[in-house]
């Protein structure tokens, strides 16, 4: 397979191309332009279609029709374009439609700026639109990462009929890395009897999100409730580094994930006993590793995001006060330095072995 | 080897391609790069910048925001970048435009005047070119040959005609270079 | 009863499924969908097509369409059914919409299915009112009229005046076909039938978007009996709306011209 | 000449088949239904043409016209 | 005063004009119709308007406008028409404009049904729209509460410039009590100086929501940040039953929150040590009477909340591995019952003292 | 070089700030704001009025108008004018908004201003194209031109036809005051300062809602100079869309109609 | 004391009033009381329900999901909330329209002919009014005088020629709950 | 007769200006101002006449008009 040097929105667009995505709905929005000019120009030659939607309310409304058709699917934006989404994302997941969605996240609230940030992470995770529901949230930390992720997505989101976020910021989505695009495999994905498509001499098919029956919206709840948790034990998904001595954790995802995973080399090099683990899946979080760290040596954890601090509360909500968690934030738009969390981590590492 | 560049100029001034050739070389050479542009209403107003990583171990921060090395292509841009690269550095300065600025004395500066001898070498248009060429001598992460196949792949179908040109420019830098800064 | 040369002239249509309608007595929503149902199926058309609802009180009709179907959120089925349309080129595909779905909260998406020239059929019941919240007032809503929200009766200096759907969408050059029907009387409702007709004829001709308007009634909310409210259309609805058909393909043209 | 059949079950007795029919062959009858309707009926069978003006009005599509 | 019986959705709306509301936009929806309609009638009497918007996102925005000027103002909404807002509370976040917004909840995700429920508690406490930012949300559970709720909602929006959410649900809005409206003081409010009503001779008013410099950006997020520390050491809100010798403490709100007062004062009846925390703040979260339940006699919480399980990490972070959380939820838009309640209070109960 | 008895006949209007613009060489940006300032201070109302602000390349253009501002969302800011002139009834209140913020995503708010015959003033700045996103394609996009999402050339079948907005503004009836002009010439920019003039005219004297569009240029994004450009608009722009006054308010009737 | 009822039937058949005369009744009394109209799409299709509790100690629950009192106005009704009726409560049955339905034995059923009483009386669309006198001798929570002054309060001034009417349905329901069931 | 003096930070050199006055009184000069742009001059100060056209066609207010 030929390495290519191209953007991460490129990288993942065509990556979706290849995992069968024929259709593409958007509205531009920087830093993720690149995903619907890819589409446009590119859709046409493998026989699908970009539509440009007039705002992001219809994007995400054209994908449910689209989805709900039963084709593969995806729409890409960024900050204010998710939050018009929300509507949207809460209908996806009642209807339970196998949609992708990427938001190449741009600071916030409001405009903000165009500078990287994970400031939307409660939204990816937690359902920013109403009523209770969760969605697959996938978050590379490099472009090639980011291809790997798009055919995971798609499947993911098939198996289990949910959305699936690609949680993204603008500098993933604009920087260029090498990637080799890799092929995947459907097979064993279940048909979609339920789409509709037009009846075709069969029985009808109604993709609707309402249960006016009390009794029937309960048992509905309760199995979407019995699904997360389903997904929640067998689908997390996280990189690690050195955990088994590690007397410092660091917990770290995306652009923030990869500084760290080069500040914890350095550390180590420098004698520090300080591991990693890298959320690759956001939802389902992966309190497995922590679990684990927690059987073996860990004696604190340390969570960088860039944000006012949003992980730290899984984080928190894993380690469930078996150890101290620390939050190295960076916020306004700017990332971690490899040196400043090198600090940080001597400090913190000092700090957990002493009052261990 | 860790190579951490910030490219910067006037739009217009090819900041972006030649971050692109320097990222592609890397990669011919089988080394981690990566190449991040300006984005967004920086972009109007006339000045552009890129960084661009070239390294034989994973790249973990993905901006030079601390950059080994710089390129300045006016005056606003080695006002700006100036100050954050890292001392023992190199500081490649257009010198056809740029004059008067005090220098920090803990880099070195290289002084190209890449608009004049551009247009003495009659491809006015290819000042990033010739900078790239100045730059070749100091680089550790890329050598001509690769920064030669990467301009030919990435200058466009459409701009074959300009390929020679490019080169020729390269050239021009190259040997530029050599004359001590 | 019955004598055996007698023949049965008409019937429940199978378009629609044998679920009860849950409608208020009278309400014009179900002659609508009887008329879609009735022309689907006379276009042999049921098994391929797929009806996109809106959020009103039709927002859960496709209990009643024998077609397949998938529900949009309030305002945007014209996006859904881009989206299916998209994904099944050669279905059917409509929208059935009312005046606070359509001409309020999706006035955006119905305008841009037009504009793109979109290879749907909307059919847009415009009966002055929000129905299923209970009465609040519409864009539709006539000057004077007394609503929920509009207490001391709608105001020209405050809110505006009424908007013709139908006039509006046939100055979009992407609308291939726009009619404005009614159903307060039997003529009108046969004149309906056709144009929703020629509506779906239009889309599976591939002129772009049709849309056909549909005059209606809400008994409940106006707090008219259901007799009343037909006249109260005829008399106050029909002269304030653009009728009959106000755009045709030019391919098609010859049709009548209201 | 002509009948129909109302299925009562649907009939929400709202009268527009009475006013449609332009012969007076409708009636609403004087009971209720399960739903608390009191239905149409064809009070005046000899009254009817078969004409299908009433059922082109029902909303409930309870009208079947035989002719 | 006299007692009035009303609606919940009236009560709040006399409310809000006693407080000095003279502006409402809004797009009508059930369960929360009679909030808009009652402005209709009402507005004109006391010189304001209601404004009907053709869509949710439009009255956010006209929110956004109207608050812009300096007037108080508020809209009124349910389930998927606050997700629609979603991208206009995250700019009224970082305009810091002081509006309040009331959301009559209804069952979810998507049309979901009109049955009361709680599940928008993450859209209300965690900004459903992008980046980092919180809103105030009170959540009262009863119609006078509602009412008295309204007035602190418009000075806590005034006084630190942030929107104020009222979370309700649709028993609450439908509900007819007794109620008795209270005057209400905002002498010590801060004048709106930076208000965009037009120069008139003085400086000019921007009311804007980017920051492009990244250094102002990091700037501003620290100062928003040091904001929400201080309103979540000085704002926090409950009521609270006989926590000083409660082995376990039921944590509960809104419409659950007085079935649980009911239930607990019910078990105390029966003998049984347990006690209440009723959050009226869901943001600020009520960490306090936590903490202290803790340091008395506190072996264990029960969280019963209308939903799949949101506040319940609240608690979790606020108990941090300190005694165990279990949750009580009731899903389909299900209300608990009294002697639900206590029958779980009593197993619950049990278990904690034998674990203890 | 200045001599005693020469005078200034054209100087920086008091209506912008000090403040250098930020758009690209010869955008036509910078005339409109030029001409709304100019208009603004010949009519005293600079101490009176408050503007609202798009997203598109003007998103940060309160840095330049010397008016008390709000700025909207993408799309949003005729809701959030309506907000404000609620909420302040004597003051000038006027957006300003690309063909990407109008004519796309926030056609809803707009046409919707227009039917309440809210009393703001919309200035539209039409370069059928998305300026600040990178040259993307509106939905004034003429048939047949490259953008970055129609590298293939914009096709009427995929996409529909270019949405001529003040005509379609101008079928509003709330919508008193519909003009159409241009920034390609000087005789254009001398008109269309005229043309909104009189849409702040049209709103102090309470007659509803007013929209001025200008067809603008975008030569960044268009790939051409800023001089051809200005002819692209003549020999492109113009002839595709409807010019002049399309709609004077009833009681100011005898302005020149196009 | 707290007295949970559930109120049910047609549209049209005065429900939601007489759910609002009884809780206004339980107010002026000086009672904790909740109302609580079934709204939503429930209410096409032609049935009704309220939910009124009137009780002297603060109310938790605020939907009489398990009520002491039915009020059945229509068949559907009856079937509907029957099962949920809390054994030793009363079931008030409207027998004009209702028949043939079995009955639990653990309730107190009250039938009353409404339909028929109203129009005896000559109030015919009083039917709401008449059920809520035959209500009146079993209810712990209001007293006559109450309900009164409350049916006062509730009809709109608009209606104030029907108040007498409505008044005397009162009666009318009042004498007829005497008739032993 | 007129002329007009140009704020060489301000001009981007877009010639717009240029394009518009039909006299030629204006050129690019050779310059170039501090954000790189190479402002216009009044080359030729004895065409102008004052006209403002160039004024009226210049996105960055960079033109006083004199008469
Ligand atoms: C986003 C959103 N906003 C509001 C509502 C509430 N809502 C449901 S239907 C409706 C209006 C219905 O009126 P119309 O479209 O005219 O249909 P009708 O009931 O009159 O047939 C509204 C406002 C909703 N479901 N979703
Ligand atoms: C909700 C949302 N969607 C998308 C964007 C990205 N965006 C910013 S400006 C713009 C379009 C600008 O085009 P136009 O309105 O024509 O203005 P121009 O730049 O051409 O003047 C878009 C899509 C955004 N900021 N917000
Ligand atoms: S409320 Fe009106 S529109 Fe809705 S079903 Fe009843 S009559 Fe029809
Ligand atoms: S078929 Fe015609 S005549 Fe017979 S009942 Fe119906 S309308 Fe009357
Ligand atoms: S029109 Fe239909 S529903 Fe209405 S009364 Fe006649 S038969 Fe019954
Ligand atoms: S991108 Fe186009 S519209 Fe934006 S400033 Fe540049 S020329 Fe003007
Ligand atoms: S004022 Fe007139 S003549 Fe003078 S430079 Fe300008 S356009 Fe030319
Ligand atoms: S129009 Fe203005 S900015 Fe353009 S060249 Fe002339 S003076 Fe300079
Ligand atoms: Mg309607
Ligand atoms: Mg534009």
């Amino acid at each position: 397979m030929q390495k290519l040097l191209v953007k991460g929105n490129e990288a993942i667009s065509e990556a979706a191309i290849q995992a069968g995505c024929k259709l593409f709905f958007g509205y531009p929005i920087t830093p993720s332009n690149e995903i619907i000019e890819y589409m446009a120009r590119r859709l046409p030659e493998v026989g699908g279609h970009m539509v440009q939607a007039e705002s992001e309310v219809s994007s995400i409304y054209m994908l449910l029709g689209a989805a709900g058709a039963g084709e593969r699917c995806m729409t890409g934006t960024s900050g204010c374009g998710f939050s018009l989404m929300q509507e949207g994302m809460s209908f996806l997941a009642a209807y339970e439609l196998p949609v992708v969605i990427v938001d190449v996240a741009r600071l916030g609230p409001a405009l903000g700026n165009l500078d990287p940030s994970q400031g939307d992470y409660f939204q990816w995770t937690r359902g920013g639109g109403h009523g209770d529901y969760y969605n697959f949230v996938l978050a590379p930390s490099g472009v090639q990462e980011a291809a790997d992720l798009m055919g995971l997505a798609f499947d993911l989101a098939d198996q289990y009929r949910m959305p699936a976020v690609v949680a993204m910021d603008g500098v993933l989505g604009q920087m260029m890395e090498p990637v080799t695009f890799r092929q995947t495999d459907t097979a064993h994905l279940p048909p979609k009897t339920w789409a509709a498509r037009g009846k075709k001499g069969g029985p009808k098919h109604d993709v609707v999100g309402y249960i006016l029956d009390p009794v029937k919206a309960e048992r509905s709840d309760i199995q979407r409730a019995a699904r997360y948790d389903q997904i929640r034990a067998t689908e997390q998904r996280w990189e690690e580094i050195a955990l088994d001595d590690a007397d410092l954790v660091v917990v770290s995802f995306g652009t923030a994930g990869r500084v760290a995973r080069a500040a914890v080399r350095e550390a180590r090099q420098q004698g520090i006993k300080v591991g990693l683990i890298r959320p690759i899946t956001l939802w389902p979080f992966p309190t497995n590793p922590i679990a684990t760290a927690l059987t073996q040596n860990a004696k604190g954890f340390m969570v960088a995001e860039m944000n006012m601090g949003q992980m730290v509360e899984d984080v928190r909500l894993a380690v469930n006060g078996r150890a101290p968690v620390y939050l190295h934030r960076n916020m306004g738009g700017s990332m971690p330095t490899t040196e400043e969390l090198v600090a940080r981590i001597r400090t913190l590492a000092g700090e957990v072995s002493v009052h261990a | 080897m860790m190579e951490r560049m910030r490219l910067a100029g006037f739009g217009g001034q090819g900041i972006m391609f030649l971050g692109k050739v320097l990222a592609h070389a890397g990669m011919l050479g089988n080394k981690h790069v990566t190449w991040i542009p300006s984005y967004g209403p920086e972009m109007r107003g006339g000045t552009a910048n890129c960084s661009v990583i070239i390294s034989d171990v994973e790249i973990g921060e993905p901006v030079a925001s601390r950059p080994d090395i710089l390129v300045a292509m006016n005056e606003v841009s080695l006002r700006k970048f100036q100050p954050v690269v890292r001392p023992g550095g190199i500081i490649f300065v257009n010198s056809s435009l740029i004059s008067g600025v005090p220098m920090r004395d803990d880099v070195t500066v290289v002084t190209v005047p890449v608009n004049d001898l551009a247009r003495s070498a009659g491809v006015p248009g290819a000042i990033n070119m010739v900078m790239l060429g100045a730059m070749l001598p100091y680089l550790k992460g890329v050598d001509r040959h690769l920064i030669e196949e990467a301009v030919r792949e990435n200058v466009p179908a459409s701009r074959q005609h300009m390929l020679d040109g490019n080169l020729a420019a390269v050239a021009v830098g190259v040997d530029a270079a050599h004359v001590p800064a | 009863m019955p004598e055996a040369a007698e023949k049965c002239v008409f019937k429940p249509t199978e378009g629609l499924t044998e679920k009860p309608l849950h409608y208020c007595p009278g309400c014009s929503h179900g002659i609508i969908h009887r008329l879609i149902a009735e022309v689907l199926e006379e276009m042999g058309q049921l098994d391929n097509t797929v009806g996109v609802g809106p959020v009103g009180c039709a927002a859960f009709c496709e209990q009643y369409f024998n077609v397949d179907w998938v529900a949009a959120a309030h305002g945007r089925a014209p996006a859904v059914a881009t989206g299916v349309r998209r994904a099944v080129p050669d279905a059917v595909v409509f929208t059935y919409q009312g005046d606070g779905d359509l001409a309020a909260i999706g006035i955006a998406e119905a305008m841009h299915a037009a504009i793109r020239g979109e290879k749907i059929t909307t059919i847009f019941v415009n009966n002055a009112i929000y129905g299923m919240t209970g009465g609040q007032m519409a864009p539709t809503t006539l000057i004077g009229m007394k609503t929920t929200t509009s207490p001391y009766g709608r105001k020209a200096e405050e809110t505006g005046y009424p908007v013709d759907i139908p006039k509006l969408f046939s100055e979009i050059p992407g609308a291939a076909y726009v009619a404005s029907g009614s159903t307060d009387s039997p003529k009108a409702v046969l004149q309906t039938k056709k144009y929703i007709r020629r509506a779906f004829e239009t889309q599976l001709a591939g002129h772009g978007y049709s849309l056909v308007s549909v005059l209606s009634n809400c008994p409940t909310n106006w707090g008219l009996t259901p007799v009343k409210a037909m006249e109260w259309i005829r008399e106050n609805l029909v002269p304030n709306y653009t009728m009959g058909e106000l755009k045709v393909p030019t391919a098609a043209k010859g049709g009548e011209q209201a | 000449m002509g009948y129909v059949v109302i299925n009562t079950e649907l009939c929400k007795g709202c009268e527009l088949c009475i006013s449609a029919c332009n012969r007076g062959a409708l009636s609403l009858s004087e009971t209720q239904n399960r739903k608390g309707y009191q239905p149409v009926s064809l009070a005046r069978p000899e009254k009817c043409n078969g004409c299908s003006l009433c059922a082109i009005m029902c909303p409930d599509v309870a009208i079947t016209v035989y002719r």
